[in-house]
């Protein structure tokens, strides 16, 4: 696929930070608003979509290899269950959220009843991991299948 | 319209007419049963985990086992689709 | 009985995804018929957390907490969407595989053992 | 933690404590190295002993030699022929086939369950 026209390329390039920024928004808000990781993730892989298809499969295939994705993506899981096992080890139990009430980050002790961006304990951590694996994964999916179809045109 | 096709529809119809049923008839709409474990989580999600968020207190601490077999599956698909599409791509 | 609409609604998705199962011929059109049929499921699953007017379970911290919905079967159905979406797109690769090889998306038209 | 990994957990109908099975594992891995003593003392690996001894004959070519694995259970397909054919015929490879024997299964059972 070489691209479409200029008009919609500049458009998604506009659009581009745009739905990036709400989606890291979702992620890193998850515990107070609704979203959270998997939705979040989504969004970002839905606009890493959009530039694929306005700037053509061969354009983001020389900036990004799917090899560096499914890297990026077992990192993610190595971190959900690196703090999964944080639990376990400082916590007492798998999963455990030993962050919470603690004067360490994402510790603080929420006032009259309502949370804020600084507390959670691991929640907004396990939040940022599977964004990024959901991120990572989403976008290995859309990218693998659309360079495969791709492939058989020329 | 062959045989197999009257078989399938009449068995269709059959389910059908059954979930229909059971639908209407069922315990009334906004009224769940079961109270102790949700109710428990609405209480003490603000105290416990410091997130306002109930669903991601829920999903991420009180049943963490379930996002970690979820994530499996997501990885497991992942995998097997770049695995897929591998071959054909040299 | 007629406030039993989402149930109803619940029914009638299973049944379309169903029907689409049994009698469409084409394999896109039957992986479309089983993304109805999950989400089906999700409403059915979404449907039995919620106490009437009831809001969503995010807190405000408002002093008087009104009457919430159930977290846990909400959790749950995102569970399910992601699953959903994984179990989408490796039936849709493999739709894609049997097209190159076969060059045809009709059932009949795959060819047995005789290939 | 690793006082409370020791803990025995009790259920309903026994109880789990990891020392317990430990020492099951070495007491019967005891026993199996005391059997696996009783054995033959000649045998070594990669001679002439450990190959297949064809009663002397001359060994056919192996593409010749080859039987197959439902060679094994012939006399069973053979004797239960009449309901292997039917099952054959069942299994066309066609996902609506398996799904419509889905949907009758279930309309049966909602049938029994529903008019009983």
């Amino acid at each position: 696929m070489k691209g479409m026209s200029t008009i919609v390329k500049t458009i998604a390039n506009i659009g581009f930070p745009i739905i990036t920024i709400y989606g890291l928004y979702v992620i890193a808000h998850g515990h107070l608003t609704p979203g959270g990781g998997f939705q979040g993730g989504a969004i970002v892989a839905s606009g890493l979509a959009l530039l694929a298809v306005a700037h053509g499969t061969s354009w983001v295939e020389s900036k990004v290899k799917e090899h560096d994705l499914s890297m990026l993506e077992s990192l993610g899981a190595l971190g959900f269950i690196g703090l999964a096992f944080l639990g376990l080890l400082m916590g007492g139990a798998f999963f455990s959220n030993f962050l919470v009430d603690t004067s360490m980050l994402f510790g603080a002790i929420p006032v009259d009843g309502a949370a804020n961006i600084n507390t959670g304990g691991t929640l907004p951590l396990m939040n940022f991991a599977v964004g990024l694996k959901v991120i990572a994964g989403l976008f290995a999916i859309v990218l693998v299948m659309a360079i495969a179809t791709n492939k058989e045109e020329d | 319209m062959n045989q197999r096709n009257i078989l399938a529809a009449a068995f269709l119809t059959i389910v059908a007419v059954f979930l229909m049923f059971s639908a209407l008839f069922m315990h009334p709409f906004g009224e769940p049963t079961s109270q102790a474990m949700d109710q428990y989580i609405i209480d003490n999600t603000v105290g416990e985990t410091g997130a306002n968020n109930g669903v991601t207190s829920v999903v991420f601490d009180y049943r963490g086992f379930d996002t970690l077999g979820e994530a499996t599956v997501l990885f497991t698909a992942v995998a097997s689709v770049v695995m897929l599409f591998r071959r054909l791509k040299k | 009985m007629i406030a039993n609409i989402p149930y109803l609604t619940v029914a009638g998705l299973i049944i379309i995804g169903l029907y689409t199962l049994l009698f469409k011929k084409n394999l896109i059109k039957m992986v479309i018929g089983i993304t109805i049929l999950q989400s089906g499921v999700n409403l059915f699953l979404i449907t039995l957390g919620y106490r009437m007017g009831s809001v969503a379970p995010i807190f405000t911290g408002n002093a008087d907490n009104p009457v919430m919905s159930y977290p846990v079967p909400q959790a749950l159905t995102l569970t399910s969407i992601v699953i959903g979406v994984a179990v989408l797109a490796l039936m849709l690769s493999l739709v894609i595989h049997i097209y190159r090889h076969h060059g045809s998306l009709h059932v009949s038209k795959l060819g047995g053992d005789d290939q | 933690m690793i006082e409370m990994m020791l803990e025995t957990f009790e259920t309903g109908t026994g109880y789990w404590h990891p020392l317990v099975w430990v020492t099951a594992f070495v007491i019967i891995f005891l026993i199996v190295y005391i059997i696996r003593g009783f054995g033959e003392k000649k045998y070594k690996k990669g001679t002439g002993q450990t190959q297949a001894f064809l009663s002397g004959n001359k060994e056919y070519d192996k593409q010749l030699m080859h039987v197959q694995s439902s060679n094994l259970y012939w006399g069973w397909t053979e004797a239960l022929k009449w309901i292997i054919d039917v099952l054959k015929k069942m299994h066309t490879g066609n996902v609506s086939d398996y799904v419509l024997w889905f949907v009758v299964v279930m309309g049966i059972l909602l049938l029994f369950v529903g008019l009983m």
